[in-house]
């Protein structure tokens, strides 16, 4: 069983499923029979992501490795394995498919529903294939690749003005990937002059670089993850984005692909680049404190919802770097877990205010009001997974938010202090966001609007049953990411001891 | 026996070819000045054959009449179509591909 | 050495010529005088099989060829002197200017040494001699040249020759067709009338005077009317005072009718050249 | 003293191929006088597609057959008296150039689209708007010269990167030039629009092969030699004379870099890549660029080689400028040809930072990828590529033929799915997405630039792909995501024969293929070795 090559069929089954979903024939288009397809190949990914979850044994560092050569001129390797970031992010990305694919059951018809679901499908295959990817050009590749899929979903499917937004999208994401794809050329020729040139991980991070070229390499590396995640000052994108695509398009682009970002900086520009990392971070970690109380202060002046959700994923990413760039472990395991709970937090709260919005046919909030009367229980979860945003305890986020908390306040105390205030702000955007939409009059002209359908309760129930499950027992995620982390900061050199490390490095001064 | 000056005098035939095919409207005059530059370019290598000695640079020459001779017959017969739909031979006249 | 000192301003000149002359003939005309110079100065450097060649199929054919050209264009045809991208021209005598400084500055500074000369190689005979390399070492170049010239021959059919797609009507058809135009369209049957009367210099380009006094378009050439040469005759009553004074006659006093013509050809022209 | 002339030694055995596509355009020409009009086209068609697919098969035997020299890095053999270089290289150039060929002649015959007749004008010498054009397209007269001509351009494109001195470098220029002048002024439709083309195309054509043949001269001057071989022992040893070499070096620049249209000598192409016949177009900008870099390289490598210093910096600074002209002004145009020439422009750069990449192969390590590597990829990925995109550009029609402006290409995406999506993809692979060949190209270029340290060109080149992306999705944004106008007023996708899907079924297997498996051919370009000096 160990043998059979899980990564690539976990990758491959999505891909067949975007395929067979847009070649079903003409007649049968417009009928439910592309969704079930789609639907069950999601199924079945998840299946295998769980399979692969059994395998997986915490602290053996890389797994379920397969390595063939790809292009031998060029040193690449079609390379996959998973490690416990990987696999958390792999579970990530199978748990929420299915449930955008149920709650966007009628997003996208009457504008062939089939394209929507097999694009979700293939930036699916695509997704899962970067965070199994242990090549590097692998990664940059299939990191390309993912944006052709977006780019349909928000250009085809969504909002007026999605044509803008999906070209603003591309734009920036393709200009971050150019310049990874410098850096990544500048790799390929740093390991040829080191002799035989290879893209493969391992090789990379024994490689012996100056100073000079792993400073460049690094901030090309960051570059790309900074538009990708999105860090304060290349984030412009991210409102718009989600402003003019549907719902589920958005936990796709924000929960899953924005994702690629963090991890991004975590398997390559601490993997790769660990002194350049130490030495960037003064510039990082203040970039991400920019973008929590930023990002926190553009969400409350929002009137639109979806922006607004957009715009707190703006701060949490801010919480991850922050997290990832602290250096020590707390940091490191919580801002992977945050990622894991930013994910399914953020999809509940996109997926709740899409049937919001589908109710109301708008999604201004000051047009919104007194939802709580006509639907009770669409306001209660609503409530519950704006809770789960600000980090309230009991619920997934505030373990991780803790973790963060510990390490931004290990490196030093203002930094601790300045995210403190992202959390204060976060509670604001979220509470006043319920208090404007759900709570007061109910307004005339809302009689016919009914609460949640079974279809669409299936649909988010089990994110918030997430929420709620991991808010209490965090210790199976820990464990798995912690070795981890461990292994990597002892790459980057920092001999892991929390209380002291962070006053040792360079950044406090 | 001085090949310097024919040389030069070759640069100054070519660059008044040059000037020539920039600054004339008229299609055909443009292609003489092109046939100038083509002169001047047989003049520096009939020179230089000379200067070195063998005859490289002679045949050269002979193989730029040639050229020079299909070419001639080329454009001649595209300016002539040109003209007859137009009743002109100015290059700007046909400028309905001017961006 | 004689030879070039006094050729080379000659060229120079001639090919400056090139440059300012507005008619294209003279400066075809100006071109060949290069080319010649340049024959001579081949001989002069050894050279006798370009100098010939040079004559015969430089200035001989290919010249020839572009006053052929411009024969059919019009020989008259000559530039325009508007810009239509301003500042081009400057530009480009700017950019000319700079080049041909660069290269005579560039080329003016080496030392070549002295020349090997040709004695040697020309030992044979200089035909002799280029053709042994001709036909060796240039063999695969020299038979690539005629993928050239079969190229511009067959460029030159299939932009110049037209084929006739229909039977060329003859005599008898021809006199058919005009029968039948009269038939059926009422088509004047007989040949067009003749040009007017008032001859002074060259009659064909002055129309006929209809019996009400109107000019008769179809008395003259459609050419001469597209060309707008034609005389209209009123116009040349208008000027028979001017014409007496000259013969030494008394001022024609009544010339006041003739001065209002109840139609000219200027205005029949258009009308002719439509309907042509 | 009487010389005694010694035959020339001609290796049949190695420039068969060569010869057989000369001989296929001169059986051609003889066809037109003795072979019935109404049989011609298809005997004419039959005729240049076997000579051409039998070219192929002669050139993988001779490339088979080539001679491994004794360092390994060269294989082949310098034939006719030292002027034509048989090795690796070139035939892979000559590969190159017939497939693309082979896509030429059958987008040329595609009759279909016209509603049975050709993409060329019926009779060229009749005037656009008269009668006897009328009658020539009434009775569905063609010209069928097109494919002797076509036969012979490919000639001198298989001579052009072939020649191994400046003489026969100079006719193959000629050769490859002439008749694509000729082909340009052929148009069915817009027939000013093609015949201003193949003016300007000519005059600035053969303005640029002034400048080339003073280059000629001035290089023969300093060398004393028109072979490469003795060029480069002239530039190794001899320190005197070296404006004269230089401004040589320069001027033969000039004309080569016209042929492939870099900056600042790029204003020909958007003009006849638009009025040119789209088959033409088609086959000219993969063709035409495959030769002339062919060219261009073994110029620079063999002959020159040892002057790298001198010419770099100048392809540094025309490498930038050609991609920076050909991206920024791609993006305000706004008919579909012009875009893809002045896309052509921009690829033109990305090649000519591949040629700049050019280092001893001590500096390389086991490997690396070579310059000549990278550019030979890049070409293939090009050629395929720009073959598909124009070859789809045929498709979508409207009345009056083409319909190339971008108006009429809104909203193509829902009417034509299929057809819109691969021009998508084309685009996409030019603007080199990942997963495509484009991508692997571009890939491949910048990696030896890198390596060579040209990082500023390497810089210059990422800004421009993004620049270039932008254009190139606006156009799939037309397609897809813009509404379209009524139905009268856009276009639509008339059907082909099996002649053009095949051109187009080709170029989208490559483009995928390379992209996802560029192993083989990579291994295939990099076992193409070096130049033989």
């Amino acid at each position: 069983m160990s043998d059979f090559p899980w990564l690539t069929a976990l990758i491959v089954v999505p891909l067949v499923g975007a395929l067979v979903t847009a070649v079903v024939p003409e007649p049968r288009r417009e009928t439910a029979l592309p969704k079930q397809v789609a639907l069950g190949f999601s199924l079945v990914t998840a299946v295998l992501g769980i399979v692969i979850a059994t395998q997986f044994h915490a602290g053996d560092g890389m797994q379920l490795t397969e390595t063939h050569t790809w292009i031998e001129a060029f040193g690449v390797h079609y390379a996959l394995g998973v490690d416990g970031l990987g696999l958390l992010m792999i579970l990530l990305t199978v748990g929420l498919v299915p449930v955008v694919f149920l709650a966007s059951w009628h997003e996208a018809d009457g504008r062939n529903p089939a394209a929507f679901f097999a694009w979700a499908l293939a930036l699916q295959g695509f997704a899962l294939c970067v965070f199994a990817a242990t090549d590097v050009f692998l990664f940059y590749v299939v990191f390309e690749a993912t944006l052709i899929p977006a780019y349909f979903l928000i250009g085809g499917f969504g909002r007026e003005g999605r044509g803008f937004a999906a070209l603003k999208f591309l734009m920036y994401q393709l200009g971050g990937g150019l310049v990874l794809l410098a850096a990544v050329i500048g790799l390929y020729v740093v390991s040829a002059d080191a002799g035989t040139p290879s893209y493969l991980l391992s090789d990379l991070q024994q490689l012996d670089m100056s100073t000079a070229w792993e400073r460049w390499l690094f901030v090309g590396f960051m570059i790309a993850f900074i538009v990708k995640a999105p860090l304060f000052p290349l984030h412009t994108w991210l409102a718009d984005t989600t402003e003019k695509a549907t719902p589920g398009t958005s936990v796709l682009l924000v929960c899953i692909l924005d994702k690629i970002g963090t991890f991004g900086m975590l398997r390559f520009c601490l993997g790769i680049f660990p002194n350049a990392s130490q030495w960037a971070t003064p510039v990082v970690i203040t970039l991400a404190l920019i973008s929590i109380v930023y990002g926190a202060f553009l969400a409350i002046g929002q009137d639109d919802i979806l922006r607004l959700i957009g715009l707190t994923s703006l701060s949490h990413f801010g919480f991850i770097t922050l997290g990832i760039f602290a250096l020590t472990s707390q940091g490191g395991s919580g801002s992977i877990l945050y990622m894991v709970n930013h994910g399914v937090g953020t999809a509940a709260l996109f997926l709740l205010a899409g049937y919001l919005i589908k109710r109301k046919g708008t999604s201004l909030i000051s047009e919104i009001t007194g939802m709580e009367k006509r639907t009770p229980v669409l306001a209660g979860l609503f409530l519950v997974a704006g809770l789960a945003t600000l980090g309230l305890p009991g619920l997934s986020q505030f373990v991780s938010e803790i973790l963060v908390m510990i390490a931004a306040f290990d490196y030093h105390w203002w930094v601790g202090a300045v995210a403190v205030t992202g959390i204060v702000l976060a509670a604001v955007y979220v509470l006043w966001l319920y208090q404007r939409t759900m709570t007061g009059p109910s307004v005339p002209g809302d009689e016919g609007i009914l609460d949640l359908g079974r279809r669409e309760l299936v649909a988010v129930v089990p994110l918030l049953a997430a929420l709620v499950v991991f808010g209490f027992f965090p210790q199976p995620m820990l464990d798995a990411v912690n070795p981890t982390v461990d292994s990597l900061l002892q790459h980057v050199g920092v001999s892991d001891d929390p209380p002291t490390v962070p006053a040792a490095e360079e950044g406090a001064h | 026996m001085n090949i310097q000056a024919y040389v030069v005098l070759s640069a100054i035939l070519f660059t008044i070819g040059c000037v020539g095919v920039l600054t004339r409207r008229n299609a055909i005059v443009v292609f003489m000045c092109v046939e100038l530059m083509l002169n001047a370019s047989n003049l520096a290598l009939v020179a230089f054959a000379k200067q070195h000695g063998n005859l490289d640079g002679q045949i050269a020459a002979f193989f730029v009449m040639v050229v020079a001779a299909a070419e001639v017959v080329v454009g001649l017969a595209i300016i002539m179509t040109i003209f007859r739909t137009r009743r002109s031979a100015s290059v700007d006249d046909a400028s309905l591909l001017k961006y | 050495m004689i030879a070039f000192w006094i050729l080379a301003p000659i060229m120079v000149l001639a090919a400056l010529g090139i440059l300012f002359v507005r008619k294209a003939v003279h400066a075809a005309l100006l071109l060949a005088v290069v080319m010649i110079s340049l024959a001579v100065l081949y001989a002069s450097l050894d050279a006798p099989f370009l100098f010939a060649v040079q004559i015969i199929v430089y200035t001989g054919a290919i010249l020839m060829l572009f006053l052929f050209v411009l024969m059919l264009v019009g020989v008259d045809a000559s530039d325009s002197v508007v810009e239509t991208i301003r500042g081009q021209r400057i530009l480009a005598i700017g950019a000319g200017v700079l080049l041909g400084t660069g290269l005579v500055v560039g080329l003016g500074q080496i030392s070549l040494g002295t020349a090997v000369g040709l004695d040697d190689a020309n030992a044979p005979g200089n035909i002799q001699a280029l053709a042994d390399i001709l036909f060796s070492r240039y063999v695969f170049a020299f038979e690539t040249t005629s993928a050239l010239l079969i190229t511009a021959a067959v460029g030159a059919m299939v932009l110049a020759h037209r084929e006739r797609l229909t039977p060329k009507a003859r005599q008898p058809e021809l006199a058919a067709q005009r029968v039948k135009d009269y038939a059926e369209k009422g088509t004047h049957i007989g040949p067009l009338p003749p040009p007017g009367v008032y001859a002074r210099h060259n009659a064909v380009d002055t129309p006929a005077l209809l019996p009400d006094g109107t000019a008769a378009p179809t008395s003259v050439s459609r050419v001469l009317i597209a060309r707008g040469t034609i005389r209209s005759a009123p116009a040349t009553a208008d000027a028979i005072d001017e014409i007496e004074k000259q013969i030494g006659w008394a001022p024609h006093s009544g010339g006041s009718g003739a001065a209002t013509p109840p139609a000219t050809t200027d205005e029949e022209a258009p009308a002719a050249g439509d309907g042509a | 003293m009487d010389a005694v002339f010694t035959k020339p030694t001609i290796e049949y055995a190695d420039i068969w191929p060569l010869v057989l596509v000369f001989a296929v355009a001169c059986i051609g020409v003889v066809i037109e006088a003795f072979v019935p009009r109404e049989r011609r086209f298809i005997v004419q068609t039959v005729l240049a597609g076997a000579g051409l697919v039998a070219a192929l098969v002669g050139t993988v035997v001779v490339a088979r057959d080539l001679t491994v020299h004794a360092d390994g890095a060269a294989r082949g053999a310098i034939d006719v008296e030292g002027t034509i270089a048989v090795d690796g290289p070139a035939v892979f150039f000559w590969g190159l150039i017939l497939i693309v060929a082979l896509g030429g002649v059958l987008l040329f015959a595609e009759r279909r689209l016209e509603g049975g007749v050709s993409a060329f004008a019926g009779q060229a010498a009749a005037l656009p708007g008269t009668e006897a054009e009328r009658q020539a397209s009434k009775i569905g007269l063609e010209h069928t010269e097109i494919y002797p001509l076509l036969m012979f351009a490919v000639f001198g494109m298989m001579l052009f990167p072939t020649a191994n001195d400046l003489l026969t470098l100079f006719v193959a220029l000629e050769v490859l030039s002439l008749p694509l002048y000729l082909l340009c002024g052929l148009a069915r439709r817009r027939r000013l629009l093609s015949q201003e083309a193949a003016l300007k195309y000519f005059l600035l054509g053969a303005f640029s092969s002034g400048f080339f043949l003073y280059g000629v001269a001035l290089t023969y001057g300093f060398a004393g030699s028109m072979q490469y071989a003795d060029i480069n022992e002239a530039v190794r040893n001899d320190l005197s004379n070296q404006s004269l070499l230089l401004i040589g070096i320069g001027m033969l620049t000039v004309g080569l870099l016209f042929k492939v249209g870099a900056a600042p000598f790029h204003s020909w192409t958007p003009d006849v890549y638009q009025g040119a016949p789209t088959p033409v177009t088609a086959f000219m900008a993969a063709g035409t660029k495959i030769a002339a870099f062919g060219a261009i390289l073994r110029l620079f490598y063999v002959a020159f080689g040892s002057e790298r210093w001198t010419w770099q910096p100048m392809l540094w600074v025309v490498a930038i400028l050609t991609m920076v002209v050909g991206a920024v002004l791609a993006v305000v145009q706004t008919d579909m040809k012009r875009m893809l020439a002045y896309s052509s422009i921009a690829h033109t750069g990305f090649l000519l930072t591949g040629v700049l990449g050019v280092q001893q192969a001590s500096d390389l390590s086991d490997g690396e990828v070579t310059s000549m590597q990278a550019v030979l990829f890049y070409l293939t990925t090009y050629g395929f590529a720009m073959l598909g995109a124009f070859a789809v550009v045929t498709l979508v029609r409207d009345s009056s033929g083409e319909a190339t402006t971008f108006a009429r290409w809104q909203g193509l995406g829902r009417r034509s799915p299929l057809v819109a999506g691969l021009f998508a993809f084309f685009l996409l692979s030019m603007a080199g997405i990942p997963l495509t060949a484009g991508f692997v190209g571009k890939w491949a270029v910048f990696t030896v630039a890198l390596s060579a340290g040209a990082w500023p060109v390497v810089i210059a080149a990422i800004l421009c792909s993004i620049i270039a992306v932008f254009f190139y999705v606006r156009v799939i944004v037309l397609m897809f995501f813009v509404e379209g106008l009524p139905d009268g007023e856009v276009a639509s996708v008339t059907r082909p024969s099996l002649l053009t899907s095949a051109t187009i079924a080709v170029g989208l297997a490559a483009t995928v293929v390379l992209g996802v498996v560029p192993g083989p051919v990579l291994t295939l370009a990099g076992h193409a070795g070096q130049f033989l000096r």
